[in-house]
């Protein structure tokens, strides 16, 4: 039953007011990209055992969709920022690489 | 092997069962094989066993993290059905179902397949339609089922109550010769057979990388130090993406929890299999008297095989309304398994980027009752290079937008 | 026999005698008591049959690890099997029977399987049974399922309820014996918010049982007091009768309490389910005794050491008057004195360690009992009721050396940590040698959303045995200073997994680990035998530690015989995976408040009362309630949806639209966000008109469809279905948030501000014309246009759109003035001949028309291009979601099934989901097929069956008939034809 | 606008709190840059308080404003004012980036009042309630609805679903209100 603080409101909210979105950063192929390119964006997946960059939405709450850093392993959470970028904050990534040394980044 | 029977307990418990033989040998593993198989769960142990019994091919090892039979084929809720919407579909479960008829004789290990009858409830007008047309599908497929009115429903099932103030029956689909096996035992049948056939199951050894030359799979590197082989099989369900990435590829997959659990025994009181899709939650009567319950999967991706409680509580609430007679039964237990689910939640059974490299994967939540026919088609197309029953489960049907969609007409697909 | 004794009993009160009811004869016990202390004071020994062989089964223990006394408890509508009478408090009345077994207790036939016990050993099943095929559904399996089961079948509707409650605290403590309490005391004082929960009715735990002294004083009072203490904190929470049943990710706890169980029917909730989240949690579990492998250790009266010293210093009943005591450890001697302080007879302590010195055994040997050292049980005598025990040297092979007379054993194999709650959440233990078991790894804790410990197991949780060393370590751990303690020192536990130590194979298959799954010594080694190494292998194989306690008593015993079959070393076997929940929990606790009424948030609009009122027969459409028709007295479902279509046909009907999605999106990049939205081009669309758009999900299928309404430069209103509303926004927000985060878009869900109600039929405009307020006339609102004014009194924003081919008007209201607009149009509609109508009619009407409807015509596998929908597609637009998908080589393909009317050759109705076959099978012998049946009605207003489909190359096969092979061999004829039926150029609604 | 009637017409229940539907209560759904100029002036004519920072909620007199997310205020006037303030507010907000809807009938309200009405709450809302401050308006579950609450006085909760589902959430509190059900005793 996890918890994810929305980086919008500060709530720490849980699961059940929580809605998944799957992997976070894709790019979005559309009209003119190759079929790999729109399959890879469409289908393939990371699906990594260690940390997993995904979508969460604060449906129950202030209904904004929020990224977030996780450990599918362990499912500890290394933190949440808004979704609106193209990749996680350094700061982030670098608190990352500090707990887990032998993590190959987060594409 | 020594053949399993009445006769051999009754000289057996002359000797206290003091000689009974191992059911399948513990080797070291061999430096090269015809063919390595990683993940001793159903699927990976039939695809080996009908290699040998069908091929010929018994220079095998099949290589296993955990405990054989330890991932999701030791922890799922034993139904067993083919009564699917699509074609392909239709057409490998029913072989599947057909093969578990006779498979306690195939294998001389009681495998205990109970063909008691499954129901999948309609509680709103469009499930009504979506199970029509199943039905319509299946007597085309050769897939025995019928559509039934809720009066047969509650003979078959005197504990359910019919007019639930939300979602009363309106009726269901209905597989005669749907039901149950237990799960263990489908495993470790296969791994008896396999092992007597001199196939090596090797426990306790966890595939660390896999080694290809010029595009060509030539090894996999273990815990157990490296062994080479001719073909490779990856049939490791909730990891296969982690073994894809050792390949260099990816797959359409996610790993999610799905979680069930079981209540305190009680006396026979349901001899069917029932699956409420509206409301998510399906239950039968295992033989030692729990109550078998499952749901819905997790949102999340997760290795933990762990899940989150509410989606138990869903379920339970559900099945409470369902049959409120379980509301005073206890949960004795509760657990949870890495389904592999894929994006049109249909199975991959397929080659890959990587030559001589084949995946059996993606059967999510509902792989279990596919176990002899997915190893039966896996174990033609790695020797023979295709089969009818995997053409349309390749790997690369989403890339051209070939999906096989079964949540179309049943909900979940347990 | 076992008797109530007739002074002490810590915890009853001999003046609230309660009666109560076991198989019929009543009896009599005392508030305090628990089912299985009252049953014991009554000298039922006997309580139930194990689960294969139908063995007699005693009480081991006291508390919840107790795996034989199950019990059905209550009748009717409050009956409840598998009940575990040590963790049931008895109150006044109690009904309760014993279980699995016919025709009775004292005789039961299915002790036949005892018999021939030696023929049934641990996986026999898996190797027989296999023929003849059918048998094992039809013969085998039937027998199988009866003998096994336990409880009885509840038969009513559970007459209790239950509701759920959300808890948070800086700090759960589990577990309210001295190491709980003093934790919380210690936490308390640190001002932190502390929550203190206990599965029992009262504190202590055992300290108060082993006459541990605290401070100097007794523990009772010592426990009195501290919660005293606790009771003044207001940020300490206390809460008794409530188990810890499992702990989940993120510091998520789940408690199970048990409100009611002892007053049933007093109108509280039976049980309340706990959601608790802890910034940390203590798990002051303590431990639980083990018993003792020799054989015949499963005959009533052979029962755990403490549990013997639980009842008589807790309950004041003497199991047995001559009871044996039989350890490997010091704490069983405090048994011993325990018994004599009582008056009862020991007449041996055997001891299976080959010298036995220290205070315990001293004080013991000071009585004048016997200590027999280097001793143990060769077997125990008797069958329903222990009558003695043989003894041998525990070194050897089970000779006799010496018979005593005893009707009780008291047995303890040393202890084991309650570890389940720091396991649950990935938690390891270690194996400690010296005190012989596994405890937390604090090294390994479960981790919580900070990848941080997330729980403390302190006390004999953790392995801390002795008082003093429980106190030393809630010290180390939480706080503060330990409090001294009459601890006295004991001497070391000699592991003993086997008594006596050689045993040959006839005392093994009578020594059992699991009493109610009838697991014993020799079906663990015949596992290691055939090749189960892994323990979770034994444990499926023999059911170890399957039954409903779960293996408390049996998994560190079994796998220590494991570990010895395998001769490898029990770290190395390790454990099972302890999985929720601690001790059983009843399934309508965890269905919590929802059952009945609320089992499920059910939708309802502003109207809908009145429809309930009118006959209205309601189908679901995702949580909403829609009328699907208005049935009169004495009319069909069928007749009543034929009445509404012709009306609305010849006059007028009203449905309730009110469910319709209503999505408002505005802003400067509004036109441009809903091209990408939609297949066609939504910002060219003119203020004040409406337009008919189709949505794709990004995978190239159908996903909704509905009109759009332009309502000012920079603002749309997009109808969506019914089930799509919620869908829609949530897609349109997930697209505006996460891609386009940059475009000046707003949206807003107002479904539910609108009632909405559409008007069609001839009559349409009359009946609007008598409310009057807005002029609806042709050229007033044409098709396709909108206009807002005041209709009849009410708010009202009218769109001439129709969905049935008739003139029409759907109509906005604000919803809390629905119901009035709805009234009004009833009474200004009567002289026209108005009647509501519902979803079928609904669906039946624009069938006749041919338009699709989503979720019928699409099914999650259809592309626009396949409903002949490609008018609705815009070929300019660069992109829309779902363009890249639908270029995909299957999706483009020409022979995909597309769309067309289907009319069966006798004007029959096709049956709803039917295929067309074509000719051959295909690879794997499934017939071919060429189309299938996507929607199909009896038209009532060309009575005759009207159907449309999905063809292979359809709309070029007009007139063409094709087979539809139906139900029972029958095969249906028809023709396909043009989609639409009725009205094709339009003439009703263009008036 | 005689006609108008709120989804539970003030239907009320009593246990160990008392449950009310609310009536008619005016809201507004607005949406926009909740830091700009016009923005705050526009709220503050409307409603007489500033613009609320995140999760809090102020009221003056019968009118007030939630935060419901970075770039949506909930705005509550008396029912009668709403249409008012909805055209008020687009005239303040003309020429910059906004939304305002009125939502009033989209939406059912209801006081849950006594001083256990917190433990009422509890059963349903995945909310530390105990630790709710003054003035803070938090959005979550109410069971499995969604729900917006606020300590609207000393013993009391103002508590906002959707329309439809006034009843089951009634049907919920009125349940988790029962007397003999306290989670605590004091
Ligand atoms: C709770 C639950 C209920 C279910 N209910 C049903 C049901 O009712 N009916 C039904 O038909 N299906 C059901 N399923 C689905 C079904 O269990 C699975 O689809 C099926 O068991 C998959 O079998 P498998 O052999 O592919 O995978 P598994 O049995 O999981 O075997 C994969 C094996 O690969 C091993 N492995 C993984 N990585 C490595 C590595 N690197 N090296 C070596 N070995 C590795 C794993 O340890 C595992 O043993 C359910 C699943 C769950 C979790
Ligand atoms: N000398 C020995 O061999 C020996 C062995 C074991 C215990 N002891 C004695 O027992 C005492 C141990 O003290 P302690 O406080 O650590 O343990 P305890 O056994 O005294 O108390 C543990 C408490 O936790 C409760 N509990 C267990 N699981 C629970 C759950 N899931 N939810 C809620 N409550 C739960 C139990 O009902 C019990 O009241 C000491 O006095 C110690 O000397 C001695
Ligand atoms: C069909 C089925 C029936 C089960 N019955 C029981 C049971 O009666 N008792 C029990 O303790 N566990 C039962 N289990 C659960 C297992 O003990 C175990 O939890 C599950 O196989 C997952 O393994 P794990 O918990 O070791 O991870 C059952 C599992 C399945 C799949
Ligand atoms: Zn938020």
């Amino acid at each position: 039953m996890l918890t994810l603080e929305c980086p919008y409101c500060g709530v720490k909210a849980e699961e059940t007011e929580l809605q998944a979105g799957g992997e976070a950063h894709l790019k979005r192929y559309g009209p003119g990209s190759s079929d790999e390119d729109f399959d890879g964006y469409m289908f393939m997946r990371k699906n990594p055992k260690g940390v997993h960059f995904e979508r969460w939405r604060h449906s129950y709450g202030c209904g904004k969709w929020f990224l977030a850093a996780r450990c599918t392993a362990t499912l500890e959470v290394f933190g949440t920022y808004p979704a609106q970028t193209k990749e996680p904050p350094a700061d982030l990534q670098a608190r990352i690489k500090a707990k887990r040394p032998n993590w190959e980044g987060y594409r | 092997m020594k053949r399993y029977s009445a006769f051999a307990i009754v000289k057996q418990a002359m000797s206290y069962h003091q000689n009974w033989e191992e059911a399948w040998a513990s080797p070291a593993p061999k430096p090269k094989y015809d063919v390595v198989i990683v993940g001793a769960g159903g699927h990976g142990l039939a695809t080996a066993y009908y290699l040998g019994k069908n091929y010929g091919i018994t220079n095998v090892a099949v290589i296993e993290k955990g405990w054989l039979g330890g991932g999701n084929t030791g922890r799922n809720t034993t139904i067993i059905r083919s009564n699917y919407l699509q074609d392909p579909s239709a057409a490998i479960y029913e072989k599947a179902r057909s093969l578990f008829e006779d498979l306690s004789q195939d294998l001389n290990y009681n495998v205990m397949f109970s063909p008691r009858g499954l129901l999948m409830l309609a509680q709103t007008h469009h499930e009504v339609r979506g199970y029509r047309r199943t039905v319509y599908a299946n007597n085309l497929q050769g897939v025995a089922t019928e559509w039934i009115e809720p009066k047969r429903v509650k003979e078959l099932v005197p504990i359910i109550n019919l007019d639930g103030p939300r979602y009363p029956v309106l009726g269901a689909l209905y597989q005669a010769r749907g039901g149950t096996a237990r799960h263990d035992a489908v495993a470790w049948g296969y791994a008896r057979a396999c092992s007597a056939m001199g196939m090596d199951i090797i426990q306790q050894c966890e595939v660390t990388g896999i080694r290809t030359e010029g595009g060509k799979v030539v090894g996999v590197n273990t815990t157990k130090g490296a062994i080479d082989c001719g073909k490779l099989g990856l049939v490791a369900a909730g990891h296969s993406s982690v073994l894809a990435d050792m390949a260099g590829f990816r797959l359409p997959i996610e790993s999610l929890a799905l979680q069930a659990l079981v209540s305190e025994p009680i006396k026979p009181c349901m001899d069917v299999v029932v699956m409420a899709n509206t409301v998510h939650g399906y239950m039968s009567q295992s033989d030692k008297g729990e109550m078998v319950i499952g749901g819905g999967t997790d949102g999340f991706n997760n290795y933990t095989q762990r899940g989150s409680f509410h989606h138990v509580e869903e379920t339970v609430r559900a099945l409470v309304e369902t049959f409120p007679m379980i509301s005073r039964l206890k949960m004795l237990r509760q657990w949870g398994g890495i389904v592999d689910m894929t994006g049109d939640r249909s199975p991959i059974l397929s080659k890959t980027p990587v030559e001589n490299l084949f995946v059996n994967c993606g059967w999510g939540t509902g792989g279990f009752k596919a176990i002899p026919g997915s190893g039966w088609a896996m174990a033609e197309l790695m020797a023979r290079g295709a089969s009818p029953l995997t053409e349309e489960f390749s790997m690369y049907r989403f890339r051209e937008g070939k999906f096989i969609d079964e949540s179309v007409a049943a909900g979940v697909a347990h | 026999m076992s008797t109530r004794l007739s002074k002490g009993g810590r915890l009853i009160d001999r003046t609230k005698p309660l009666n109560f009811t076991f198989n019929g004869r009543r009896m009599q016990g005392y508030r305090g008591d628990t089912l299985a202390s009252a049953l014991l004071g009554a000298d039922q020994m006997l309580l139930g049959r194990s689960f294969k062989y139908h063995r007699p089964r005693g009480l081991v223990a006291s508390g919840a690890e107790e795996p034989n006394a199950l019990v059905g408890l209550g009748t009717g509508s409050r009956f409840e099997p598998n009940q575990r009478v040590t963790t049931t408090e008895l109150f006044e009345g109690a009904l309760a029977a014993s279980q699995n077994h016919w025709p009775s207790l004292e005789f039961d036939v299915g002790a036949i399987n005892n018999t021939f016990g030696r023929f049934l050993p641990g996986g026999f099943y898996y190797k027989t049974f296999m023929f003849p095929r059918f048998a094992w559904k039809h013969v085998f399996e039937p027998v199988i399922r009866q003998s096994a089961g336990l409880g009885k079948v509840p038969q009513d509707r559970d007459a209790d309820r239950y509701e759920y409650a959300y808890g948070f605290a800086d700090l759960v403590i589990v577990g309210g014996g001295i190491a709980g309490l003093a934790a919380a005391l210690q936490a308390g004082k640190e001002g932190k918010r502390v929550l203190l929960i206990e599965q029992t009715a009262h504190w202590g735990g055992r300290a108060p049982v082993d006459g541990v002294e605290i401070d100097g004083k007794p523990a009772d009072e010592w426990v009195k007091g501290a919660v005293e203490a606790l009771g003044k904190m207001a940020n300490v929470t206390l809460r008794t009768r409530t188990m810890a049943s499992g702990l989940y990710d993120h510091g998520y706890l789940l408690a199970y309490e048990r409100i009611a169980d002892h007053t049933p029917g007093d109108g509280r909730p039976r049980h309340r389910l706990w959601r608790l989240r802890a910034g940390h949690v203590v798990t002051a579990t303590g431990a639980i005794e083990r018993p003792l492998s020799f054989a015949g250790n499963d005959i009533p009266g052979v029962m755990l050491a403490g549990a013997v010293r639980d009842y008589v210093v807790n309950w004041a009943v003497g199991p047995g008057d001559r009871t044996v005591v039989v350890t490997n450890n010091d704490d069983a001697y405090r048994t011993a004195l325990a018994l004599h302080e009582a008056g009862l007879i020991v007449p041996a302590v055997i001891d299976a360690r080959a010298s036995v010195t220290g205070a315990l055994p001293d004080a013991v040997r000071a009585k004048g009992i016997r200590v027999l050292e280097g001793r143990g049980i060769a077997k125990v005598k008797g069958t329903k009721r222990v009558t003695g025990v043989s003894i041998c040297t525990q070194a050897g092979a089970g000779a006799e050396i010496e018979a005593i007379d005893c009707d009780a054993i008291a047995m303890s194999g040393g202890w084991s940590p309650v570890v389940h709650l720091w396991s649950h959440c990935g938690g390891k233990l270690i194996w400690d040698d010296a005190r012989a078991m596994f405890r937390p790894d604090a090294a390994k804790p479960p981790t919580g959303d900070d990848g941080r410990a997330m729980v403390t197991a302190i006390g004999s949780a953790n392995g801390a045995l002795k008082a003093d060393e429980v106190l030393a370590d809630v010290a180390k751990q939480i706080g503060g200073k330990a409090a001294k303690t009459n601890t006295v020192a004991e001497s070391a536990i000699e592991p003993v997994w086997i008594m006596p130590q050689g045993a040959g194979p006839q005392l093994k298959m009578k020594m059992w680990l699991d009493y109610q799954n009838d697991v014993k010594v020799s079906d663990v080694q015949l596992a290691a035998r055939e090749g189960y190494h892994s323990v979770e292998h034994t444990k499926r194989y023999t059911t170890l530690g399957m039954a409903t306690d779960q293996g408390k008593l049996s998994n560190i015993n079994g796998l220590a015989i494991l570990s010895d079959a395998l001769s490898q070393a029990i770290p190395q076997t390790g454990t099972t995976t302890f999985r929720p929940p601690y001790t059983p929990i009843s399934m309508g606790a965890i269905a919590g408040e929802a059952r009945g009424e609320i089992f499920q948030p059910l939708r309802k609009t502003p109207m809908d009362g009145w429809h309930a009122a009118n006959g209205a027969y309601f189908e679901p459409v995702g949580l909403w309630r829609r009328t699907y028709c208005y049935q009169r007295p004495g009319e069909s479902v069928h007749e009543a949806v034929n009445r509404e279509i012709l009306n609305t046909r010849n006059k007028v009907g009203m449905l309730d639209a009110s469910t319709l999605g209503k999505l408002l999106v505005k802003g400067p990049d509004a036109g441009k966000f809903l091209d990408m939205l939609y297949t066609g081009v939504m910002s060219s669309l003119p203020v004040g008109k409406c337009r008919y758009g189709l949505m794709c999900n990004e995978n190239g299928f159908l996903s909704d469809d509905g009109v759009v309404v332009r309502l000012s430069e920079d603002t749309w209103l997009c109808h969506t279905t019914s089930g799509g509303a919620d869908r829609i926004h949530g897609w349109m927000e997930d697209w505006l948030q996460c891609e386009w985060w940059d475009w000046k878009v707003y949206t807003a869900n107002l479904t539910e501000e609108y009632a909405q109600i559409a008007v069609a039929g001839p009559n349409a405009r009359k009946v609007l014309e008598k409310l009057g307020g807005m002029d609806v006339s042709a050229d007033g609102l044409p098709a396709m246009e909108w206009r807002e004014g005041v209709l009849g009194g009410c708010r009202a924003r009218i769109y001439r759109i129709s969905f049935s081919g008739e003139l029409s008007y759907e109509i906005a209201v604000p919803a809390s003035e629905g119901l009035a607009l709805w009234k009004a149009l009833i009474a200004a509609g009567e002289e026209h001949g108005v009647m509501p109508y519902g979803t079928e009619a609904m669906h039946i009407m624009r069938a006749e028309k041919g338009f699709i409807m989503i979720g019928d015509e699409t099914d999650g596998t259809v592309i626009p291009q396949d409903l002949n929908l490609n008018w609705a597609i815009s070929k300019k637009k660069a992109d829309y979601l779902g363009k890249r998908a639908q270029e995909r080589s299957h999706m483009a393909s020409p022979d995909r099934w597309k769309l067309v009317g289907l009319e069966t050759l006798d004007g029959s109705v096709l049956p709803d989901g039917v295929y067309a076959v074509a000719e051959g099978v295909n690879a794997n012998g499934q017939r071919n097929v060429q189309g299938r049946v996507t929607s199909t009605y009896y038209s009532p207003t060309l009575r005759k069956g009207i159907a449309m489909g999905l063809v292979k190359h359809g709309p070029d096969r007009m007139g063409e008939v094709i087979d539809f092979p139906a139900d029972g061999g029958r095969v249906i004829k028809a023709r396909i034809v043009d989609q639409v039926f009725y009205d094709k150029e339009g003439a009703k609604q263009n008036v | 606008m005689s006609n108008a009637v709120s989804a539970l017409q003030g239907k009320s229940a009593s246990g160990f709190a008392t449950v009310t539907e609310a009536g008619l209560q005016g809201m507004i759904t607005l949406r926009g840059d909740l830091k700009s100029a016009k923005m705050k002036k526009a709220v503050k004519a409307a409603t007489g308080v500033d613009v609320p920072a995140p999760r809090r909620i102020a009221m003056k007199d019968g009118k007030g404003a939630g935060w419901m997310s970075p770039d949506e205020l909930l705005i509550l006037v008396p029912y009668t004012e709403a249409r008012a303030t909805v055209e008020g507010l687009s005239k303040a907000l003309e020429g910059e980036h906004h939304l305002v809807a009125d939502v009033s009938d989209a939406r059912a309200m209801f006081r849950i009042a006594g001083n256990k009405a917190d433990q009422v709450l509890m059963k349903l809302c995945p909310v530390d309630l105990p630790t709710l401050a003054e003035g803070e308006l938090r959005r979550s579950r109410a069971a499995q609805v969604a729900a917006a609450l606020w300590k609207s006085d000393a013993d009391e909760f103002t508590l906002v679903s959707f329309r439809s589902v006034a009843e089951y959430v009634f049907g919920a509190l009125e349940l988790s209100a029962r007397s003999g059900s306290e989670l605590s005793a004091s």
